[in-house]
């Protein structure tokens, strides 16, 4: 039985086929809502009001012409976005969504999954890195250096802003953080400049405007996808996607009180409280133009980073004053 | 300088009905005057030639089917045509005029192409000193009247 | 590391073909080159073999967004030739489309101007609004982007009391929804720090480098074909050339937007006064000997049509200059030192409208690093050849 | 400034370089002078009537001739400076040490005319491909373009 669980955990729900659909629904509400605000109707035609044109879209690259080209590394090029895909699968096992307890320790809820999954989320801007760097086009390389540039800018405000709810909470277990503010829900409101910190670096974590600066289009044409193609792309998109989906839960665990009520019950939190955030990550992507690569750094250190230091001394000081 | 200067119009706009329509399925009007593909009038031509002049894309040929007849063949090439009315300025009997169509595209340059068999017309010009025989223009004065005959209806359309 | 990068002919900031050759050293330009002629289309070639009344409608091609603009040039050129006089009716409707072309533009403008700074709402805003200038120029006209309303000594379409009243309530909308966009353009941060003391043209460079429309105007001079050389009824109309000091992209913006609102004004007081009158005067033919220099201020600055005759109904030499060819030389300066990233908007910031040609492609073959330049004919020998010997592979190759 | 007063103006500036000055329309002044003074022409409008704004050179193939048209334009007026070079010995001067916007003007010249501007800072072809044949000039009247018969696939 528990074996049963553990496989439909990996491969049904909330693992390999739910994400598939998810990401891909995500996707579209992502789009439709981009398009509603820039009073545009958006996808239209494909299933209901164009549900299915994330799909049809994915389905149309695989069928496309890959290409490698001559210079780049093949090794490497073949291998990244499968590898960038199978670490952003692995990191939704990580959520407390289902089939975990919190008083014992299980595969995929432990002290420190925490920093498991900020890790997680670190390495598919590497596999960005690399996927450009190893492409050796002009543009792919500037992206690639563009990727490790933001890195620099927006990393450090993320964790720091991430950590200091897990500090309130006393845990760096996910589940037992998202269980604390289930008790205590009105401790969320100190994290309030934790969690818009914590916003604006997920969007540049996605590199989505106004930090969709690695794929530029009017600049550097394709930036780090320049040379991709076909299924190799098909794979990126679908990563960016999943991508989008874990880091949201990400922040719905720890700034929203995770989501509470086993398998139904946590299902439906984790759809609303996911779609919540994208709502807000659309929001800040029509809301905004591109900045400059070095913009983004200044503004993450002249901004963020202090943020999210107050934040933890707001979150140090309730702790050492009223807990 | 505002954070987040558009905030306010965008949310409106959450709600408010779409700027853009679902072309295909959905089609704007078009203004009455809206200049659409040329058509020609075969009962009022008169084979001035006026038009194959001023055409500027070439569009336009009439070619002579039967001289004694007076029976002449003209074909707009709608695939060149680039649609400025000016055959419809020069014509001096109002043969030509142009409709409201505006999706041409097709996959067949041929199906473009409009010919019309006609006998001319006898119709008076209504700007005479535009009608002074032009290049190759020897059927212009105007000829003794005959029987009316029902124009041919086009070849293709 | 200095490395040389092509930004075009293909190039998704570019909606027209040009080669941009710059040099980075990191994310700095350090020198920047263009290649003109992708597109050129032997035009003034072609204008020597047809008459006027066909050129009317081939210079009307030259460009599409500024089309008016062309065949105004072309037109006033040719009546000065012919020597015949426009009404004062059908001068009025030549000035209305024209201001109408320029709101237009500018409108289109500053939608691209946002989308190559990425910032896709503002595009999408600007562009919903101009279609309420072009559904007008379309009523007006009898189409949207070749209005063919000019023709030798007038114009073709009289204007009616529907739409006159039509045009003067829609341009109550124009108005509140420029000042919105004008409160937009300076006050959203993103936006604001991508355009400021970006692509600086000092007065100086900017005339000795023969620069003209907006661009120089953001550069603090005044130049105007429309106040220096009045042309059709620009004489008697009520407006002021803008100018902005910044010397950057932020002023280009200024410019163009104070512009819309001097349009807006002036295409009211064009409708309140319309005078009553034929349209449009009889041209005849031929033109004798002669030659003559036609200025008009399109949307992207002085346009010169310098036309010759012989004594037949086709002209002898038709030499177009666009304000766009004018504006290269400046914007290579402005691109010097800039960053990749301001590439896009420096270059946009001229509103390009690109007219050359060329058939020719540069490759760099990365391994070696050595340029080849393809012909069209040897690039297409090349991918037959290389689909010979690597065929697509039939079965999918699934990498799971 | 009215277009009398450039003219005397011109007049007393370059003498006899300038060569039947003409006034066809209001605001419209052409006149004429040879190519060894074009530099000092050009200086002279430059400094003296504020034309620093050079708006195109035009080519005129006039048979034996070139005709070279220079537009200068001023807040006032438009000034246009005429030259000519005989068709065996295509020569001018090159302005861009006193007008550096020119240079693409010129440029455009040696493509469509076959002129050679001396001392031209860049002399690359501008707008002609790579791969045009030699001695080829598009705009001298000699130069027919035959049209190459339509294809339409399937026939016509």
């Amino acid at each position: 039985m528990a074996v049963l669980k553990t496989l439909l955990y990996l491969f049904i729900y909330p693992g390999f086929l739910f994400l598939l659909v998810y990401s891909t629904f995500c996707e579209w509400v992502d789009r439709k809502l981009y398009a509603r605000f820039q009073n545009r109707i958006g996808p239209l035609h494909t299933g209901r009001s164009g549900i299915l044109q994330p799909i049809a879209d994915f389905i149309k690259l695989l069928a496309k012409e890959d290409i490698v080209p001559d210079a780049a590394d093949k090794g490497m090029f073949r291998a990244l976005p499968i590898f960038g895909l199978a670490i952003v699968m692995t990191a939704i096992m990580y959520l407390p969504l289902w089939h975990y307890d919190v008083s014992r320790i299980g595969f995929n809820s432990f002290p420190g999954d925490l920093i498991v999954v900020l890790y997680l989320l670190s390495l598919p801007t590497l596999v960005f890195f690399l996927a450009g760097w190893h492409s050796t086009n002009f543009f792919s390389t500037i992206g690639a250096a563009r990727v490790l540039t933001m890195l620099f800018g927006y990393e450090v405000p993320l964790f720091l802003a991430v950590l200091s709810p897990a500090i309130l909470a006393g845990s760096w277990r996910l589940a037992e953080i998202a269980q604390f503010y289930q008790q205590h829900p009105l401790l969320l409101l100190p994290n309030i400049i934790g969690f818009a910190v914590a916003l604006i670096c997920l969007q540049a974590k996605l590199e989505r405007t106004p930090f969709d600066i690695p794929h530029a289009e009017t600049e550097i044409v394709g930036g780090i996808f320049t040379e991709y193609s076909g299924k190799k792309l098909a794979m990126f998109r679908l990563m960016a996607d999943i991508e989008l989906v874990v880091g949201s839960g990400l922040i719905a665990a720890v700034f929203l009180g995770g989501f509470p009520g086993g398998l139904f019950g946590g299902f439906v939190y984790f759809i609303i409280k996911t779609l919540a955030v994208i709502f807000l990550l659309s929001l800040m992507r029509a809301v905004t133009g591109r900045i400059r690569v070095d913009q983004v750094v200044s503004f993450a250190w002249r901004y963020l980073a202090p943020l999210s230091v107050l934040q933890l001394l707001i979150v140090i000081l309730i702790k050492g004053l009223f807990l | 300088m505002k954070i987040a200067a558009f905030l306010p119009e965008l949310l409106r706009h959450l709600f408010k009905k779409p700027a853009t329509i679902d072309y295909p399925f959905e089609k704007l009007e078009v203004p009455k005057d809206f200049r659409g593909t040329p058509i020609l009038k075969p009962e009022l031509c008169i084979s001035c030639r006026a038009c194959v002049r001023d055409c500027p894309a070439e569009a336009i040929e009439i070619l002579t089917e039967n001289e004694a007849e007076k029976k002449f063949k003209m074909i707009i090439h709608n695939d060149r045509c680039v649609h400025c009315a000016q055959c419809v300025e020069s014509c001096p009997t109002d043969a030509m005029f142009m409709n409201q169509e505006f999706e041409l595209a097709t996959f067949d340059r041929h199906t473009l192409k409009a010919s019309y068999v006609y006998v001319r017309a006898t119709v008076k010009p209504k700007v005479p000193e535009r009608n002074k025989v032009p290049e190759g223009g020897k059927t212009v004065t105007p000829a003794a009247p005959q029987t009316p005959q029902l124009p041919q209806p086009p070849e293709t359309k | 590391m200095e490395f040389t990068v092509p930004i075009g002919p293909q190039h998704p900031a570019l909606k027209e073909p040009i080669s941009l050759r710059m040099t980075f050293e990191g994310e700095v330009i350090k020198k920047a080159d263009v290649r003109l002629g992708y597109n050129h289309r032997g035009m003034e070639k072609l204008a020597e073999e047809k008459t006027f009344i066909q050129n009317l409608y081939l210079t009307e091609r030259i460009c599409g967004i500024c089309s008016h603009s062309h065949t105004t040039c072309f037109a006033q050129g040719v009546e000065k030739l012919m020597e015949i006089e426009a009404p004062r009716r059908g001068l009025y409707i030549r000035t209305l489309t024209a201001e109408l072309e320029r709101v237009h533009s500018h409108l289109l403008w500053l939608g691209v101007a946002g989308h190559e700074a990425g910032f896709d709402t503002f595009f999408m805003y600007t562009w919903r609004d101009r279609e309420v200038v072009m559904d007008i120029l379309e009523a007006l006209s009898g189409n949207r982007v070749h209005y063919s309303i000019n023709t030798i000594g007038g114009v073709r379409r009289d204007i009616d009391e529907v739409q006159r009243k039509k045009i003067l309530d829609s341009l109550g909308l124009l108005i509140k929804r420029t000042n919105y966009y004008t409160g937009i353009g300076v006050n959203e941060p993103t936006f604001v720090a991508r355009i400021a003391g970006v692509g600086k043209l000092t007065r100086e460079t900017g005339i000795a480098l023969c620069a003209v429309g907006p661009t120089i105007r953001a550069s603090g001079v005044v130049q105007d074909v429309r106040k220096d050389d009045p042309y059709a009824v620009y004489a008697e109309l009520p407006f002021d050339v803008c100018t902005a000091d910044s010397c950057d992209v932020l002023g280009r913006v200024v410019v163009r937007v104070k512009e819309l609102l001097e349009s807006y004004k002036m295409i009211e007081y064009l409708l309140k006064n319309l005078p009553a009158g034929p349209i449009s005067v009889k041209a005849p033919r031929k033109a004798k000997e002669n030659e003559v220099v036609s200025r008009y201020e399109a949307p992207r600055g002085e346009n010169m049509h310098y036309i010759k005759s012989n004594g037949s109904d086709k002209p002898e030499r038709l030499k177009v200059r666009a304000p766009t060819l004018a504006n290269y030389p400046a914007t290579l300066e402005m691109l010097k030192e800039g960053f990749i990233a301001d590439i896009p908007l420096i270059f946009a910031a001229i509103d390009p409208c690109i007219c050359c040609a060329e058939r020719t492609v540069q490759m760099v073959d990365a391994r070696s690093g050595e340029e080849k330049i393809l012909t069209l004919a040897e690039l297409r020998r090349y991918s037959i050849d290389y689909y010979k010997k690597n065929p697509i592979r039939k079965e999918a190759e699934w990498p799971f | 400034m009215n277009d009398q007063e450039i003219i005397e103006k011109i007049k007393a500036g370059l003498k006899d370089k300038a060569l039947d000055i003409q006034n066809p329309a209001p605001r419209r002044i052409f006149f004429r002078t040879d190519k060894v003074h074009l530099r000092e022409t050009a200086c002279f409008l430059k400094e003296a009537l504020g034309c620093a704004y050079l708006a195109t050179i035009s080519g005129v193939d006039k048979g034996e001739n070139f005709e070279i048209v220079y537009h200068f334009a001023n807040q006032s007026a438009c000034i246009n400076l005429r030259t000519k070079t005989p068709r065996n010995l295509p020569h001018i001067p090159s302005i861009c040490p006193e007008i550096p916007g020119a240079v693409l003007y010129e440029r455009e010249l040696q493509d469509m005319f076959g002129l050679v501007v001396d001392g031209i800072p860049d002399p690359r072809p501008l707008i002609l491909p790579d791969d045009w044949p030699q001695n080829n000039f598009p705009l001298r009247k000699d130069w027919k373009f035959e049209r190459p018969p339509e294809k339409i696939p399937g026939g016509k």
